[in-house]
């Protein structure tokens, strides 16, 4: 089964956790991304994001790969929507289990670095003031998002 | 001469109008491919702020273009 | 509500999340410390918590007060079993929400490093071997557990 | 005289066989009472490796015994 998928419509996280218990887990760390309302101090309204899917599913997956690697972890999984979002709504979803909970930190933590910096996802905000765009950011850095 | 699909996504396909095109081109690489899309349709984002892939995987500026080939030009994510 | 809560029954997750759930969040890490089926290499079959509850209770939510004033979070809350435990229940849940990851990440990390350092909480481990104890670590590390 | 209850968690409940009692004692602060209980039920945790408190709250060692009070010897925790 893959570990990283992009899902077209709101997705279910119990599975997702369920998928990642393990007799031998001690730890596991989750992060979700969540759509706020506001966005560099700009009113958000709402968003859209939309992949070039093929690819963004292959580097995802790619990226849980070294994440198991690199961590020693016992097992991740991510889910990432596209379409259209609105402030609440979950926009990604990243899970880690492990031995020990240092690892499933790191690991949880590195994934969504991972994802944001090098999956082909486009993020589309609509303002209160009637403006929209695509956000294209110049480097991501750890707190250009959530 | 080579026949080329270009895939363009969120502020690229907005300013192409389209998220697709089908071409002929006698661009030598995939940077000068883009170069040509880019004087066409007017994209703001210069190549050295964009990935480029082939047929669903990433690829160099400096390949070839292919025959056939799919070529997605990829601008700076913002996923998460 | 208090955000810090001794358990003596299994637990759901969700309502725990979504209370979490809140406009300005853009973040959101959870840390779950489940029974793994050994400890320093040896089987476990199973285990049991106790806990001072009136002053577990008290100093959790000492600690969860401190991290929304050390991380600028927006929420946080925990919750820790108490009683007989099996391979693979949850023991402990700890969940963060924040405008930025970075804030969400380190506040969750923080909790659960203190909840084990400073909480009147005492495990009680039976092994495969028919041995069985309290563990009374000289020291809590964060590699000590899950 | 003071007339106090101590409370016994973990290992410490195990050895005194009791998870409380309430007796008299003469001890001029907490680490004195611990001792004595020490001595009783022959715990192996010296009052370094474990904390104090009084009527749910955390106190120091050096804290006089108040009559009435409810005094629990916190030994290492190991939450989590």
């Amino acid at each position: 089964m893959s570990r990283f998928r992009i899902a077209d419509q709101p997705f279910d996280i119990a599975p997702l956790r369920a998928r990642l218990l393990h007799e031998r887990a001690g730890a596991f760390a989750a992060f979700e991304g969540w759509v706020r309302d506001h966005n560099e101090g700009r009113p958000v309204h709402g968003l859209r994001y939309e992949a070039y899917v093929e690819l963004a599913e292959a580097e995802g997956e790619r990226i849980l790969g070294e994440a198991l690697e690199k961590f020693g972890i016992l097992d991740a999984c991510a889910v990432h929507r596209v379409g259209d979002l609105a402030i609440g709504d979950l926009a990604v979803w990243v899970g880690a289990s492990a031995a020990h909970r240092d690892a499933a930190f790191d690991a949880c933590r590195w994934i969504i670095d991972e994802v944001k910096a090098r999956v082909p996802i486009w993020k589309h905000e609509r303002y209160a003031d009637g403006h929209a765009g695509w956000l294209h950011p110049r480097q991501t850095t750890p707190s250009d998002a959530g | 001469m080579a026949k080329v699909t270009l895939l363009y996504f969120a502020s690229l396909r907005d300013a192409a109008g389209a998220s697709s095109e089908t071409l002929e081109t006698a661009a030598p690489d995939l940077s000068a491919l883009y170069g040509e899309a880019r004087s066409r349709h007017g994209f703001a984002l210069p190549v050295e702020r964009l990935r480029v892939a082939v047929d669903g995987a990433f690829a160099r500026w400096e390949d070839a273009v292919r025959d056939g080939a799919e070529i997605a030009f990829i601008p700076p994510v913002s996923g998460g």
